[in-house]
């Protein structure tokens, strides 16, 4: 339990954090687990220390919500059915649809939105709109040649499945915030975390589920 | 005093590879710093390569040549210890000369 | 001026003696170099018929003679963009590398002597996807050939 | 389907042209355009070897290195990278190391920082004033030295002896760290980098958690950048892929920053290093 890194400023705030992670864990915890708490303890103490704030990043984006601390664990496997349950659940209640019900936007916005990377970064304007980049991990227009393959491509996404209202909601939601279908998933919540607006969003449904939209044709 | 450059000559059958690295900006006239203000078009406009004393290439660039500009030709002859002498002049007139032996 | 000489000295090993006179400061070396010119006029059109005019007025013909050698498709980042040209027309004079939709078309201009193998080989910036010319000058004559390169924009986005 | 050209100097060029674009390929689908276009960048990636700029801060870094500077008039030739003072060839395929002198392990960048600090005299300020830098108007020394430092293990195997607790307990936290999302968009490093074969636009993404993946990439860094004209180092990297996280700007030699560092390289462990390399 004492941890073993040594020669640091951090050492004691690291054994603090080992100790309050280890009531938090739980002390009838096996060998390992505890190790694995301290390293965390020592992680997290290390990285409050090894970065500053700058701009819009304070060093609060390095607190972690329920979600982020329980994916953090499986980020190369799937979280056991339980705990992917539990993290859909909890996501899955804080999708908020608008108030106006009006889910579509223009999907030539949406485009723009998707093409675009900045945003939320210390080196980013806060002023300025946040784009989506989905095109950093997904294949839509099938113009755009430089996209990712970290998602599955969405190029024909509304004419395959369908315009329906109810897919329309599920775009909406799966992009307001993508871990209440896919516990774990590498996409980010758009709309819970505050990066896109309710607007920006309509826009990216539109680009999605227009059968105008470039995606469709 | 601009950095020096990096040459290399070396035989290749019976010609001379030349292959050229230089330190220089390039830059277009066209691009902004951060406080928005443009950046004047800075760039490398005459390279002259000799072997020996003999010209081998003369060459014009103009912004578009990439920062930190790489260039590589042949040309016949030269024999291990010729001398391979670059002068670039930018459009600042300022100047750069540098030699390699042929290797 | 000694620490030019020191660095002149060392990347050459011998000197010729331009350069020897250039490090040593006696001599302008630009000056000092076959008396060039820059052709100002090329350097600053913005289409294929203005730049062949301030060349020296042509019209190219495409020829199988001159080729791209090590010159992508698509290029990662249009910063830097490989180009490599070789010309199997005789009598070879000069070799130009052309970006249709750069702010000015001409990018560089090799003169090439007898004796010179007619293949350069360099790295220019591409505003945008866009043809790219290979004009040769040989025995008075212009020759080209010509290839689309892509500009892909890459990386995470920010 | 002849491309529509911008000017056409005459009817001889306009046929000329024409058949020239008739034979470019035109805009495929894209289903069919996926394997044409990692074809084609691949061969934009090979078409850039032959002249790598690193060299021109290779050089500037060796005049750098021999030469006597700063308050104390020291030069680089009493700094110890861990196999004795001024001793270069090899020494960063064996970083980071715990240094008993500094009392902290420490990669390449935060050892050159430690020597101009404690041998040559400048202050923590001074030494990383200019840690990235920026043309040739805002010059860093310290990617110039890294340079010259890491080619000097060109062909060198990788080899950071995990043996030393300090190290080891590093490489943990450093294996932590890359498993840790937060921030606005929840990402880790883990996120784009923990599984096989998968691309961020056009750029092949390792996945650093299988080991021929990461020693491929952590032998290819630092390397010159050519959407940057700059050398960029591994803190560099480290710096500009937690911005992009959306993380807090990380502080250049700071104890996480070697932390992750440590657990790169030691993956990275067995393969020939072969920087600096050259990236988009």
């Amino acid at each position: 339990m004492i941890p073993r890194i040594s020669g640091t400023r951090l050492a004691g705030i690291a054994v603090l954090l080992a100790g309050a992670a280890a009531i938090l864990y739980g002390c009838a915890g096996t060998p390992a687990e505890d190790k694995s708490a301290s390293v965390e303890a020592q992680t997290i103490a290390m990285m409050k220390e090894s970065f500053k704030a700058h701009g819009q990043a304070g060093l609060d984006r390095l607190d972690q919500d329920d979600t982020q601390r329980l994916c953090s664990k499986y980020s190369t496997t799937p979280p056991p059915a339980a705990v992917a349950k539990k993290i859909e659940g909890e996501n899955l209640a804080k999708v908020r649809y608008p108030a106006d019900g009006k889910l579509m936007g223009d999907w030539k916005k949406g485009e723009k939105i998707a093409q675009l990377g900045r945003g939320m970064q210390f080196s980013d304007d806060p002023a300025k709109p946040a784009g989506a980049n989905c095109y950093a991990c997904h294949q839509l227009a099938p113009k755009e040649l430089s996209y990712g393959t970290m998602g599955p491509s969405l190029y024909q996404f509304g004419k395959k499945r369908g315009y329906t209202e109810e897919n329309r909601r599920y775009v909406w939601a799966k992009v307001y915030d993508a871990e209440a279908f896919s516990a774990c998933t590498n996409m980010p919540r758009f709309g819970e975390r505050h990066i896109l607006t309710d607007e920006q969003i309509r826009d990216v449904v539109a680009l999605l589920m227009d059968p105008e939209s470039p995606v469709n044709r | 005093m601009p950095d020096p450059m990096k040459i290399r000559a070396n035989l290749v059958g019976d010609s001379t590879e030349v292959k050229v690295l230089m330190s220089h900006e390039m830059d277009t006239g066209l691009a902004k710093d951060s406080s928005g203000k443009v950046i004047p078009a800075w760039f490398i406009q005459k390279v002259t390569v000799l072997h020996n004393d003999q010209q081998v290439l003369y060459a014009q660039w103009g912004t578009a040549v990439s920062k930190n500009p790489f260039m590589s030709f042949k040309f016949k002859g030269g024999a291990k210890g010729d001398k391979v002498t670059i002068t670039w002049v930018d459009n600042h007139n300022e100047t750069r000369t540098d030699s390699a032996v042929v290797g | 001026m000694d620490r030019h000489r020191r660095q002149a000295l060392k990347s050459g090993g011998g000197l010729s003696l331009v350069a020897l006179l250039a490090a040593a400061g006696w001599i302008d070396p630009a000056a000092a170099a076959p008396a060039e010119a820059w052709n100002k006029a090329a350097f600053q059109t913005h289409d294929m018929d203005s730049t062949l005019k301030a060349l020296g007025d042509g019209t190219p013909v495409p020829s199988p003679n001159v080729v791209f050698f090590s010159t992508p498709d698509i290029a990662e980042n249009g910063a830097v963009v490989p180009v490599g040209i070789t010309s199997k027309v005789p009598n070879t004079e000069s070799i130009a590398i052309l970006v249709e939709k750069n702010p000015n078309m001409l990018a560089a201009l090799f003169e090439i002597p007898n004796g010179t193998e007619p293949s350069i080989a360099t790295r220019v910036k591409m505003r945008e996807t866009s043809n790219v010319y290979a004009l040769v000058k040989a025995g008075g004559n212009y020759y080209v050939t010509s290839k689309e390169i892509k500009v892909t924009l890459g990386g995470c986005g920010g | 389907m002849p491309r529509k050209l911008r000017s056409i100097p005459g009817a001889a060029v306009a046929l000329a042209l024409a058949v020239i674009t008739v034979t470019l390929p035109i805009v495929p689908v894209p289903a069919a355009a996926q394997e044409s276009v990692e074809k084609a960048i691949e061969q934009y990636r090979q078409d850039l070897q032959g002249g790598n700029p690193a060299e021109l801060w290779e050089a500037r870094g060796e005049e750098i290195w021999n030469t006597p500077r700063g308050p104390k008039h020291a030069s680089f030739k009493s700094c110890d990278l861990g196999l004795g003072p001024g001793i270069v060839k090899g020494a960063y395929a064996q970083l980071p190391r715990y240094f008993p002198d500094a009392g902290r392990v420490l990669d390449l960048e935060s050892r050159l920082v430690w020597c101009m600090v404690s041998q040559q005299g400048f202050t923590h300020a001074e030494a990383t004033k200019v840690t990235f830098g920026k043309g040739s108007r805002k010059r860093s020394d310290l990617e110039a030295l890294t340079a010259y430092v890491v080619a000097q293990s060109d062909g060198t195997k990788m080899n950071v002896s995990l043996a030393d607790p300090h190290v080891r307990d590093m490489y943990e936290i450093g294996e932590k760290m890359f498993f840790y999302r937060a921030g606005t968009h929840d990402f880790a490093c883990a996120t784009c980098h923990g599984s096989d074969g998968k691309r961020i636009r056009l750029q092949d993404l390792p996945n650093l958690t299988k080991k021929a993946d990461a020693q491929r990439a952590y032998t290819s860094w630092p390397a010159y950048r050519v959407s940057q004209g700059e050398v960029r180092t591994f803190q560099w990297r480290l710096h500009d892929c937690l911005r992009q996280q959306r993380f807090p700007d990380l502080i250049y030699g700071s104890d996480a920053s070697i932390a992750l560092t440590t657990y790169l390289a030691a993956r990275a462990n067995g393969a020939a290093y072969a920087g600096p390399g050259m990236k988009r």
